[in-house]
């Protein structure tokens, strides 16, 4: 990543920093969590760590008060970008009565804020593709001016809910924007063993919709990329299929140990390609990131995650009788 | 005040629901020009056009996970699944996610829906255009689940599912479309979810059930009224969450019950009706609790012989009924 | 369709003539069915009309006593082909005790039947797409020469299990051949409202297997598809999908009246490239069909189908209690 | 006898079975490599291959139908659906095709598969790793389902759904994976499919429960025979169908009954337990029939107080019991 590409996209010095804060901001809430798990303070973890690039690079691409998310539960990168604070997601992490999310009902990742239009997620994976199909079908009939933005896993793209609502949005052009994150894991199964052809975004074809597979660790190129699929999206082109392949860099989650089945060479092969740095060395190459500045951002980001920790460990359970609310509306 | 058909109470709660909210849509196969394949969204594509009347591709994961999506955005969807043994593929959305919006959300997102399907047998329809689903949902707390039994309440119930905050599953007896005619009134009404309603009071035996099988239970109790058994008869409508007050009083009534469904017998949902009532009325019955319901096979086959074995019937009903009655 | 294209492929003149009686043989009963139904003596018939051609093609490219098939509602000539009788059809037909597909439970055209290895089919559609998958796998496992075919609707192949089952074909390589009748219609709904994409055939590069489109009214162009797909699978190549594509010349079923959701104009078009036609001229310009013989024929199609009217309309249904029999293994 | 724990048993049984039949093989997601989330599969990629413990790609559907054309061949597929909340995209091959192809094809073709699945809560799991589903399965003819509470049970109830000709749902509690310990055989056995087994003799009251639920049933019947209380505890081990013979035997023995399941009350099967006895043995009671499960939320929360006031414990049984006793 050289030169000033940033500019030739149209953002500005402050836009890429911001998406470099945003991006570091999740690895550093992400790495705590694991710290705060292993301490035996949280039960469960499971990371954005090697997507945050795409995850923050196509959020930047939206329109952040007017557009649609249907994240799934790596995408850290994306919340933080359309406004969930990191108390928020530590509060998450704790299961505390405060968080937003779901009031500690669900277990963290599973995101949803209604002011920050984050579609409330499951743990079924791929669920989630036919609701974002559905609230662009809501906006084209309402004539609004916004897109809906999906994410979900290469493993999770072989499920019938991903044929049925690309398909259903492909035949309705509907203003859907779909990023499958490639992380060349599910749990321990290799792409390979996923997918009967190697790119994801080969399947846009067969939905009658662009399709394209974006290096994941380049926030720029998928801040294009989704750029011009919301453009198209906007003038009544239809959705896009876009395939942003990184590499998982943590274990599964807190509960799975990846040595049984992958290669300690393999993760240090592609830490070498970790976003987080190469998109700072990015910016410091554009004279962007000073190493002062670094430091600055360092210190605010660790007290950003230092204060949201102490917060959420600190905030109430729900009662116990709060899980007998809101089975159905409550007048 | 007019008379219509079962299916005319449908078409005719939509398009008065759509008339009222343009955020009111219907999706489904085949639902738009055609008008569906039993003509139940008849003349809503000519009135209110292809986008609220949405003919969708084939596949029922999508009607419903499109129309959850559409919902949480603020739109009143009403999904059609073009038979109840065709809802199956969209499982998934429906438990998993359309049940569990609100909760899992601690009440930041809601999904209204209502997800309409015919289901029910004695039509030739053989084993998968017969069956009635509704066990399969009616264990799943965030779900309701209404069966109406006559035009009155299929329209006064269709706009309240329509209305309601909560996703709404409407199960609509396909043999009744055409064959049950009734009166229903001209100005708008709505009827509640989760109340029971006695069809028929009377003193000696209490029969519980719901869809059709209301239908047929009048018909016997009629006979059985010649005979001098006089029959109280409970339209549970709403069958999930079920109207635990109204089965506990109509079963207290007359100490001697009949539970009818139409579906197999073993797990059915008149399986927790007895379960109610074992739990609440224990001292006040004369006679255990009797079922009566369809033969534990998957579902009902094909030749006449063996659908009429199976279907339920008023004779069925009319013979349990006496049995009870004489114990 | 001129010249000898059969011989070419490597058919002779007996095998194009069995194509073509087994096709007409198909039509005949289908007539008949209808005129049963109008006459109210069968409560229903859903029609192979206007895609025998491609059922029949096909069947003759697969190894009728190896290969499974597991068809759709529409295949008559599929399981025609592979060993179901007139007969037996009829049986089904009238739902009486003998029919070999289901003992008059299962509507017509719920094919099944083990010895002919026909899978058992239902109704909700796509289902069978894994279980021929699954057949495939099996073959692989057990180091079986020997391929699974199966068909559906192209308003089936958005369903769900068409893209799990594909897939799964694609990344095990599995024996397995995929063929979409598209008939342009899933009942009222044109393909276009169906399908994101117009050829479903492009499906097939997202699985990673070839895809081909192909004309459903030419049975010697669906053979040699199906044939070289079968020798792929067969050399450990992998999966075909296949678009036969055609015309549905009857309405949905005899519960559907076409004439509100499509233009006569449309239908008599497509008439005239009805396969029972074009398919004789070019036996008859191939000089394999003459006059003679296709009254022989005729009249040979015309008694199977009155004996197997007769026999069925006359054979007794089950009993009713036979209705409780057979929900589990009875030993 | 050799002491394993649960998932051990789990293990030792698929080992065997594939060892004995060639046709056995075991698919689904991780299985492989990893050996399952849970390692019920651990060891079985090294001893069997890659085509005999296959991980499957992420697709629910395709792994229960994939199975089901397997079996209709001729094999002997042993599906993991990964959690048991992950069945639902496989509904419609499990209730549609696998419960329907003997009956539908009049005996022509079968099905013998066998689809494990780990349910049930207490793990931190919250709404979508904590549930009970076989109350979606417990109304479909066809289907077998088996929900095994002890390790003896979990080895020979798998044998026998393995060697059954008709497909068995095999829900294991994955709380009990670890926690369960107890004997087991080390010769080849296998235990009926469709029996209950009476765990606990006792005079004073009966419970009648299934899956980890025994096992806190069990510890409250110790604690309440040191104040005399005598439980007579019945474990269904075969949820679907139920042995009526056998759940009427224990309600009359003694004339109290309490059912108890980990999955919300309003449908749960407990319900159509309550109704055989409601049928059945009317007479016999002494107190009305008594249901303790879960409240009727759609799961269990995350957060440890919302999990533990949905969770069943000994102690909400031993509470229940008492009662019972003293009524
Ligand atoms: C329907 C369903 N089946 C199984 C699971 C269990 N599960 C959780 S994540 C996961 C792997 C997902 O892989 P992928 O889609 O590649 O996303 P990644 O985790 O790699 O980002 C599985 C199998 C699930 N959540 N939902
Ligand atoms: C899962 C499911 N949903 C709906 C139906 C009802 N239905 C039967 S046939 C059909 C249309 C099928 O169209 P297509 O796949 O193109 O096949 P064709 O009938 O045109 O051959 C529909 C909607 C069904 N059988 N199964
Ligand atoms: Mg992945
Ligand atoms: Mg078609």
């Amino acid at each position: 990543m050289t030169g000033n590409r940033h500019e030739e996209l149209g953002l500005s010095n402050n836009q890429v920093l911001e998406m470099y804060k945003t991006m570091l901001l999740a690895r550093k809430l992400d790495e705590r969590m694991w710290l705060l798990n292993r301490a035996g303070k949280i039960p469960f973890v499971i990371s954005c760590q090697g997507q945050e690039a795409a995850q923050v690079g196509a959020a930047f691409a939206l329109d952040r008060n007017e557009d649609y998310v249907a994240p799934y539960y790596r995408d850290m990168g994306v919340v933080l970008a359309f406004g969930m604070t990191a108390k928020e997601l530590m509060l998450s992490a704790f299961a505390k009565a405060e968080d937003p999310n779901s009031g500690g009902r669900q277990m963290p990742s599973h995101f949803g804020q209604k002011k920050n239009r984050i579609l409330t997620g499951s743990s079924p994976v791929t669920t989630q593709v036919p609701h974002a199909v559905g609230v662009a079908l809501a906006a084209k009939m309402e004539n609004k001016n916004l897109v809906s933005f999906v994410t979900l896993g290469e493993g999770s793209s072989n499920q019938g809910d991903f044929h049925e609502g690309l398909n259903f949005a492909g035949v309705h052009k509907l203003p859907v924007i779909t990023m499958v994150e490639n992380n060349k894991y599910a749990i321990s199964v290799p792409a390979e063993k996923q997918l009967g052809n190697q790119k994801v975004s080969d399947r846009a074809l067969g939905y009658g919709m662009p399709g394209f597979t974006v290096d994941g660790n380049d926030p720029l190129e998928i801040y294009r990329v989704v750029k011009e699929a919301r453009d198209r999206a906007l003038n009544g082109e239809g959705p896009t299929l876009i395939e942003a392949v990184s590499y998982r860099l943590t274990a599964h989650s807190s509960d799975d140990d990846d040595r049984s089945y992958r290669d300690r060479e393999e993760v240090e092969e592609a830490k070498k390609l970790d976003s987080i740095f190469t998109f700072a060395e990015y910016l410091k190459n554009a004279n962007i990131l000073t190493e002062d500045l670094e430091t600055e951002i360092t210190n605010e980001i660790n007290i950003l995650v230092n204060e949201a920790t102490d917060y959420a460990e600190n905030a109430p359970y729900a009662e116990p009788e709060d899980a007998l609310k809101y089975v159905y509306e409550e007048k | 005040m007019p008379v219509m058909s079962y299916i005319q109470a449908v078409t005719s709660a939509l398009r008065e629901e759509m008339q009222r909210d343009e955020k009111v849509f219907v999706l489904g196969e085949d639902v738009g020009r055609k008008g569906g394949v039993f003509k139940a969204t008849e003349g809503l594509y000519n009135e209110f056009g292809e986008y609220r009347v949405l003919d969708t591709p084939l596949a029922e994961s999508a009607i419903a996970g499109v129309g959850i999506g559409a919902a949480m955005y603020g739109m009143r969807p009403v999904a059609e699944m073009q038979f109840a043994d065709f809802i199956m593929p969209a499982v998934n959305q429906i438990i998993s996610e359309a049940a569990r919006i609100r909760y899992r959300s601690n009440n930041d997102w809601d999904c209204p829906i209502v997800i309409r399907a015919p289901y029910g047998g004695g039509v030739h329809g053989a084993l998968y255009h017969s069956q009635s689903v509704e066990a399969i949902f009616a264990n799943q707390p965030g779900l309701k689940i209404v069966m109406p039994s006559t035009p009155y309440d299929v329209k006064g119930l269709l706009k309240a599912a329509i209305r309601d905050n909560d996703p709404v599953l409407f199960f609509e007896h396909k043999r009744a479309y055409r064959l049950l005619k009734g009166e229903v009134p001209e100005e708008d009404y709505v009827l509640p979810i989760g109340k029971a309603d006695v069809k028929r009071e009377g003193s000696d035996i209490t029969v519980i059930t719901y869809g059709l099988c209301v239908h047929f239970a009048l018909q016997a109790a009629e006979k059985l009224a010649e005979e001098g058994i006089d029959a109280h008869i409970l339209d549970l409508r709403t069958i999930y969450p079920l109207d635990k007050e109204a089965i506990i009083e109509a079963a207290k009534k007359t100490g001697k019950v009949l539970l009818v469904t139409e579906d197999n017998k073993e797990g059915s949902i008149i399986g927790e009706v007895a379960a109610i009532i074992a739990e609440n009325c224990l001292f006040d019955l004369d006679a255990p609790v009797q079922r009566l319901a369809g033969p534990d096979v998957p579902s009902m086959p094909y030749a006449p012989t063996m659908e009429k074995f199976f279907m339920m019937n008023p004779d069925k009903i009319e013979k349990a009924m006496r049995e009870l009655a004489e114990f």
